[in-house]
């Protein structure tokens, strides 16, 4: 008779960690090691070549008092909040709307996702253009005999951040409204007729009942869009490059310009591990809640 | 329960003539019902407002320099002309070279397949690990992976260099192809996790008692049932690499660059003036394949987005 | 409209696109009364309910609750509660939550709220679950929280959709008689959509037996079960299913069923109106009818078979017994020894057959 | 042999000029592969530098002239070119003598400068002026002047465009113009904070606020866009390099005629020895080695020299070619070269993560009406007492 | 191992955590035995199925089939079949492929595949949906397939985890004796996961009563039914549920159980092990061991009381009756016309009678 015990237990689910070895592999030498990497690199003076010259905090030193990177945090920060706000506000009322029974729901959708379709780049473009007062909505509304009439957000260095939150939400919203759609499709018909019963109306049914039900939706949109918006760089860059001056910088391409412009490694390193540690802190122990310690099925 | 009829069983009650008044039938409504006007009204302004955009650069693109000028970028060309296009597609210079997009399509199909290919693969066969085999450590692997789609790509740029470069991959497709994959694989493996992870767990069970393993499961079983989760992947990935500028021109080289390397050279280099119709076109043609396979395949991503993103 | 009609449905016709669901469906329900609507899947139960509620727009027709005309009034509007068979329960909210939200829509005082959710809580013995949110609850208990939502309305028509058919065995028994009590405490009408003979049997005064958007038979349970009304209705009720024997009616001295070689007297059978019929005709007899052993011997119409296949429930017994080529369910005692093989003498009595027409399927 | 050439020189008059040294190498049996990348050197330095880092270099690259590449050479990826250089007697041809010194390291030659810039030119449209009634200015006060009228007529006075470094350029120009070259050395070369900070640069600084307020109906980018309203009479001026040249050209404009170009605003004539260079990685193909070396020698032969820089619309490196073809403004600058009027770029005197600190600094000032000269001055005091 | 062992398992334990869900568990299966898995929700039978499947590792304790020790090996390698209850069919395959799929990992010659499958489709009777595919079928013939798919692997054992629950009550009747018959003709071990007591009853050889993870009796239905070991096993089998009297079994001339103010004769009461008990107990008798009526006013224990609820079920009437302050369910016929309110005689006989310990609940 066998012993109770049984084999190793490492080659059960042999084959699953075989699978698993370019996940591993990305997490722990990509993502870990890099960030390592970027970490250490960051206490250094080096500038175009990474280069061993420690130099203690003086990279973050800098850091700080720049203000152009505190300008950097301060864009992210407005654009981060007002893109995640509206982000899910637009798509879930879009998705609300599409949700009625309409017809032609196929072409709106069609019509509100294509963007997605188009890279920052273009998107950049084509919104620089109609922002442009010379000859976008500016100056057709003025043609049309508002003289006045003012509107350039892109070259005016108090709001060019929300210019630039216009086609950012152009841009995203239409995949968010799939996603709200989506979770929409999946809510039980009878909530719907019990809260109709209930004489709850349309609204307050959405507000109180639906949204709250909607949680994995709103999870998955949320990483989606915040992955987005700290990653935010080929928009700024291509529809303002940072301008007005440097109104509309962001921590992404301070980093860039860092390493790349001002070929100063240690500083955009020492940018990176800001970033990166905001995005710890607030991921990790989210993340961990969300897809760690529970089992399923 | 006294007052209960007891009615025969022929319950066909002839109605009495008086009973008719009153409403009857369906509830009156008219197309323009004020709950008709508002949803359509705001779909109707809102595509407008999406609309915008493409409209201007169609508009555009299709109008000569002369016309442009003038001003008004909404206005409809007065004389169409798809001398811009051709430019954009065939002729648009790029330093020595001006043979317009048409030198990077073939490139960013090449780079485009494979990587496609290949991302998915990795990220499927993730998934499928995470949510049916899971092992000690998956979940933190998997949240390694997560917090990994928050790292900026420029961040990883230098890291990366050397990594390719050790391996001995740098400058070439496959480690174009690497990078791709890489970047691809957190929300990649999110959706297909939560996709596999709403597959009845008795259907994993039923063909472990037949007899299929790992493999066996992941290609008979769980590939064939999941067309609408790939067909997201497909989309996100297909987009994603597509429109990619910076991996493209950063990890290979010119006889590799992407059609947005040209795009980008288009736009961001005037010969003299700016050729407004030339950038349009140049950039609605860069998006035409994105675009042509949202436009086919647009009912399954809803589906496969209920599928891969509902279960957080 | 007569006074004692609280829900009163004419010439109702429903049809989602082409497809017609229900067909001039009329339907009276007493003030007070238990109605199950009772039918195969798909049939249209829960159209008719939700067209009763307000949650579907008719394509025809009128209906009227507590003699009013409500045919285009909103559903919040039409003093009914409703039960799901999902419980449809506002999974954020608690149970008073739930119990409350319509009630605080509607703008009742806050004093008055809390008196009605304490009153439905106390009725349904869910006060320690107040509290609670829905996804911390047991099936039963969320069951009963949804039947406590419909409560505070005070409507005076209750209707449930497969309110069980999400429980296990027993605790669906318990909530019968639960539900049983409270339409005994509440005397409004309710109208239950089931699937579940022996809750449509329990509950009903009257049981609804529709097929294709029609109702085929409203009658008391009993009616339904012992004088249904056409083979439909006879082999849709009663588990195990009827038996049946075709044949013809035939005359001679005194009528008499022949079904292949055999002849069963019909002395004591009551037909339908009264007038007897001959012709082509289907013989039904229930398994609990047909008797064995001792008694059948003194039985009118005696067939030998053997047993195929016994199924012993503990309680009852049940055989399968084949008698000329047919098989034949057969209700025993739970304590009955019989085996695969045994031969047995099964016995009915015609005066609780059932005889339909060949053609028309209608009771004869 | 193919040889992979990597730049940023993507406008008209730019890609005018890289097509005269394909011709010329193409012509020696080799083959110039164009690996031209837009966007600026911001773009395009990066994936240059990752290339060669990560150890798939092009053949040859284009590198502003100075530091920029300074860490390559020392990190041993560039090929030493001292052979070729004494081969060909560089030190001898090259003039002004300067910019090979910053292809030198440890006595060392590692790159080939192929032009000399001068961004301290104000360029002006002329008839902008002359239809409102106004002379063409001479110098920067008269421009100052002028600035009212033109924008009553809705003409922009200053058109600058919004990259940075052309904000700096600017300033540099006007600090060099009425501060003179002596300020400009003292300032980038010795990093004389003092001086930086004193009343000769507040001088400066208000005159850039001046043009600052010249320039804020301005809205564009690129600097050849902001040339273009020049060309097409948008604007009156612009402070630019001389490689404006080539978009006048392209557009098909006379110099001295429908244009006017004032080196050093007029007040102090002066070019920057800065400009292009190209740099040769190392790689192992013997090859890509020998078509490299004769890159190279083409690169600095007479006749491309002439060829190339006649379409850039900059200056040859050496001295002893024929300029004969050479149109008025390009004239006036060889002039100032043969006088020796010449100061060195800030690339060569400053390392670039210091020149993006002032980059970022002037871009700022320039948008940010809000901002005073004095801040300003204040802060850019600062970056150079801590500039390297 | 005794070489007549089908199944065998040994100490089994197993933990989610610190969830112990089973508990040293012991079973033995004999060659061709159908053992049923019965308890309630949550009790562990799904994860000791599973356990035997070898879909989940055990943290302790051994399992052995057909006499060697599985407890380590691969699901596909046990020799059993499994079926499911939500089918678990392929969807992007025919019947036939569902059918085939484990036969081809095992590397079967073509001839012998196809061989099996249509064996397995004709006893199955599901030979004309073999090229559909699952999402063309009725929810019966999709059970059939995922039988059939179990049927070719032509394993010893036959695992089934609620196979039945799925459908409406109907086809749960006949394909429960399809089972039954499939058991007949097939004659391998069959392990089966139910709530249903009358799936039960009717198809098990003996029945496992399973209760937080541990088995609480196991015996042939019958006994079950008639000799439950303790008081959950009693109150778990039967609907309605056993009536239950507390009290204590006393002496005096002949044992006596007192309840309130009442005496109950045991005479004719089999203790268990024959050894009479006294102390404090219960005393259960289940509805349709009481008589009402004649026959009540010769049963050896007599009872007046009150109709409370009435549950007329047609085949039989269900009725609970107060008596001394106590509901009492009583089964009675469906002919039966009692109405709430009527007062009624019970009676019933000792000999049917369970006591169960007061403290350890333990049949006495
Ligand atoms: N929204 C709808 N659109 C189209 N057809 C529908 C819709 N709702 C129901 N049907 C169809 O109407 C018929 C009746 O459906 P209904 O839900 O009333 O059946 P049911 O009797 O309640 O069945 P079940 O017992 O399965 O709940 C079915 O054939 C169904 O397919
Ligand atoms: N994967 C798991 N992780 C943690 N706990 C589990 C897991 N699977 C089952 N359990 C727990 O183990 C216990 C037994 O579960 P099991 O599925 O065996 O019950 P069951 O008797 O089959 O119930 P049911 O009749 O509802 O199917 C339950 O309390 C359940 O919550
Ligand atoms: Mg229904
Ligand atoms: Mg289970």
């Amino acid at each position: 008779m066998a012993a109770a015990t049984g084999p190793a237990r490492w080659h059960r689910n042999l084959s699953a960690k075989i699978a698993a070895i370019p996940m591993i592999t990305t997490a722990l030498v990509v993502f870990i090691g890099g960030t390592a990497w970027t970490v250490l690199y960051s206490f250094t003076s080096s500038k175009l070549l990474p280069k061993e010259k420690f130099v203690g905090f003086a990279q973050y030193e800098r850091l700080w008092s720049s203000s152009k990177w505190l300008i950097s945090i301060e864009n992210l920060a407005i654009y981060g909040a007002f893109s995640l706000i509206f982000s899910l506000l637009i798509g879930f009322v879009l998705a609300a709307l599409l949700d009625q029974k309409i017809r032609f729901e196929d072409t709106f959708r069609t019509l509100l996702l294509y963007p997605f379709a188009l890279s920052f780049i273009v998107t950049g473009l084509a919104w620089q253009w109609i922002l442009n007062p010379d000859f976008g909505i500016q100056q057709v509304v003025r043609n049309l005999g508002w003289e006045n009439f003012s509107f350039d957000p892109l070259y005016n260095p108090d709001i060019v951040i929300y210019g630039i939150l216009i086609a950012g939400l152009w841009q995203g919203t239409g995949l968010i409204m799939c996603l709200m759609l989506a979770g929409l499709r999946g809510i039980d018909e009878d909530i719907w007729k019990a809260a109709k019963i209930d004489g709850i109306p349309m609204w307050k049914t959405y507000i109180f009942i639906i949204i709250p039900m909607m949680r994995g939706i709103f999870i998955t949109a949320i990483v989606l869009i915040a992955s987005g918006i700290i990653k935010v760089y080929d928009l700024v860059v291509a529809q303002t490059g940072g301008g007005p001056g440097i109104a509309s910088e962001v921590p992404a391409k301070y980093v860039y310009d860092a390493m790349f412009l001002s070929q100063n490694l240690g500083q955009g390193f020492a940018a990176s591990t800001m970033m990166l540690l905001t995005v710890i802190v607030i991921v990790v122990p989210w993340a961990y809640l969300e897809f760690g310690g529970k089992r399923r099925g | 329960m006294g007052n209960v009829t007891r009615a025969s069983a022929d319950v066909q009650v002839s109605p009495v003539p008086q009973e008719m008044t009153g409403p009857r039938g369906p509830k009156p409504r008219t197309v323009l019902s004020r709950r008709n006007i508002m949803i359509y009204g705001t779909l109707i302004m809102v595509s407008l407002y999406y609309m915008l955009p493409l409209y201007v650069m169609i508009v555009t693109s299709l109008k000569g320099m002369p016309e442009i000028r003038l001003g008004n970028i909404f206005s409809p060309p007065v004389e169409i002309t798809f001398q811009p296009w051709v430019k954009a597609w065939a002729e648009a210079c790029t330093g020595l070279n001006c043979d317009g997009l048409s030198r990077g399509f073939f490139n960013s199909v090449r780079i485009l397949i494979p990587s496609v290919l290949l991302s998915i693969a990795i990220a499927s066969v993730n998934g499928y690990a995470l949510a049916n085999w899971r092992f000690k450590g998956s979940e933190t692997f998997f949240t390694i992976l997560i917090v990994g789609a928050f790292i900026p790509y420029q961040v990883m740029i230098y890291p990366i260099v050397i990594m390719l470069r050790e391996v001995g991959l740098y400058g070439s497709l496959t480690g174009l192809v690497i990078v791709h994959t890489i970047f691809g694989m957190p929300i990649l493996t999110l959706l297909f996790r939560n996709y596999f992870a709403s597959v009845p767990q008795e259907l994993f069970k039923a063909a472990r008692v037949d007899g299929a393993g790992f493999w066996g499961i992941y290609f008979r079983i769980m590939v064939p049932m999941s067309l609408p989760i790939f067909v997201v992947a497909m989309i996100l990935q297909v987009t994603g690499i597509w429109n990619d500028f910076l991996f493209g021109v950063i990890y290979t080289k010119p006889d590799l660059y992407p059609m947005t390397v040209q795009l980008n050279n288009i736009v961001n280099s005037t010969q003299g003036v700016k050729e407004y119709n030339v950038n349009m076109a140049a950039t609605i043609l860069t998006g035409l394949v994105p675009l042509t396979i949202y436009f086919i395949s647009g009912k399954l991503f809803v589906r496969g987005i209920a599928a891969g993103a509902v279960k957080g | 409209m007569e006074t004692n009609q609280s829900i009163s449905i004419k010439n109702l016709a429903l049809s989602f696109g082409a497809l017609d669901v229900l067909k001039d469906l009329n339907l009276d329900v007493g003030q007070g009364e238990f109605l199950v609507l009772l039918g195969s899947s798909g049939c249209g139960k829960s159209t008719l309910l939700n067209c009763i509620a307000g949650l579907l727009d008719v394509s025809d027709g009128q209906i009227f609750i507590g003699g009013r005309n409500v045919t285009w009034e909103e559903p919040s509007e039409r003093g009914i509660g409703m039960v799901f068979q999902s419980y449809a329960l506002y999974p954020q909210m608690t149970v008073a939550g739930n119990l409350s939200f319509g009630l605080k829509n509607a703008g009742l005082p806050k004093a008055e709220i809390e008196e009605r959710v304490n009153r439905a809580a106390k009725v349904l013995q869910i006060e320690p679950l107040l509290s609670r949110k829905p996804a911390a609850l047991s099936g039963g208990q969320r069951q009963r929280a949804a039947i406590g939502r419909a409560l505070v309305r005070d409507a005076d028509v209750f209707l449930f959709d497969e309110p069980l058919s999400n429980l296990d065995a027993k605790l669906r028994a318990d909530l019968r008689v639960e539900i049983k009590q409270l339409h005994q405490k509440l005397s409004n009408t309710m109208i239950y959509v089931t699937h579940d003979q022996i809750e449509a049997m329990t509950l009903a005064d009257r049981i609804a037996i529709m097929r294709g958007g029609q109702i085929l038979q409203l009658a008391s349970p009993n009616e339904i079960y012992n004088r249904p009304a056409n083979k439909y209705v006879a082999e849709f009720i009663g588990s195990p299913t009827m038996n049946f024997f075709e044949g013809d009616i035939v005359g001679g001295d005194g009528l008499r069923f022949s079904t292949g070689d055999q002849f069963f007297p019909l002395e004591g059978y009551e037909f339908h109106n009264g007038t007897p019929v001959q012709g082509p005709a289907w013989f039904g007899i229930r398994p609990e009818h047909m008797v064995t052993g001792a008694e059948a011997d003194t039985a009118a119409i005696r067939l030998n078979g053997s047993v195929e296949l016994v199924e012993p429930l503990g309680s009852d017994t049940l055989a399968r017994v084949a008698v000329a080529g047919r098989s034949l369910w057969v209700r025993m005692d739970g304590q009955a020894l019989v085996r695969d093989g045994d031969s047995v003498t099964v016995g009915f009595d015609p005066a609780r057959a059932n005889l339909f027409d060949k053609s028309s399927e209608n009771r004869i | 042999t193919d040889l992979e050439v990597t730049h940023w020189w993507t406008s008209g008059g730019e890609a005018a000029a890289v097509a005269e040294f394909a011709k010329a190498f193409d012509a020696t049996g080799n083959k110039w592969v164009d690996g031209a990348i837009a966007g600026s050197g911001g773009t395009a330095r990066p994936i240059m530098i990752s290339r060669i880092t990560g150890g798939d270099p092009m053949a040859a690259t284009q590198f502003n002239h100075g530091r920029q590449a300074e860490e390559l050479v020392e990190a041993g990826l560039m090929r030493d070119l001292t052979d070729i250089a004494e081969e060909g007697k560089w030190k001898e041809i090259v003039f002004p003598s300067s910019l090979l010194d910053s292809c030198t390291l440890d006595g060392r030659i590692y790159c080939v400068p192929v032009n000399i810039h001068s961004p301290q030119w104000l360029w002006l449209n002329n008839s902008a002026f002359e239809d409102n009634g106004l002379a063409v200015p001479t110098n920067w006060d008269e421009f100052v002047a002028a600035a009212p009228k033109l924008q009553e007529a809705g003409i922009v006075p200053l058109a600058m465009g919004q990259q940075p470094w052309q904000t700096t350029l600017a300033f540099q120009t006007l600090l060099t113009a009425l501060a003179g070259p002596e300020t400009y050395t003292k300032v980038f070369g010795d990093k004389d904070a003092e001086l930086a900070a004193g009343p000769e640069l507040t001088k400066v600084f208000q005159a850039a606020a001046t043009a600052r307020d010249l320039a804020k109906d301005s809205n564009v980018q690129a600097w050849n866009d902001a040339t273009n309203l020049v060309i097409t009479g948008k604007a009156g001026g612009q402070i630019m390099g001389d490689w404006a040249q080539g978009e006048f050209q392209v557009a098909e404009q006379v110099a001295g005629k429908d244009y006017t170009c004032l080196p050093g605003l007029g007040v102090n004539e002066v070019i920057q020895t800065g400009g292009d260079a190209f740099y040769f990685p190392k790689v192992d193909d013997e090859a890509i080695t020998k078509a490299q070396g004769e890159l190279a020698k083409v690169m600095i032969s007479p006749e491309t020299q002439v060829a190339f820089n006649l379409k850039k619309g900059s200056l040859p490196v050496r001295g002893d070619v024929d300029l004969s073809a050479a149109n008025d403004c390009m004239r006036k600058g060889l002039d100032i070269l043969a006088k020796g009027n010449i100061i060195p770029g800030t690339d060569q005197l400053m390392s670039a993560d210091s020149n993006q600190q002032v980059n970022d600094l002037f871009v700022e000032f320039f948008n940010n009406p809000e901002m005073s000269a004095e801040d300003a001055q204040a802060q850019f005091a600062s970056i150079i007492s801590s500039a390297d």
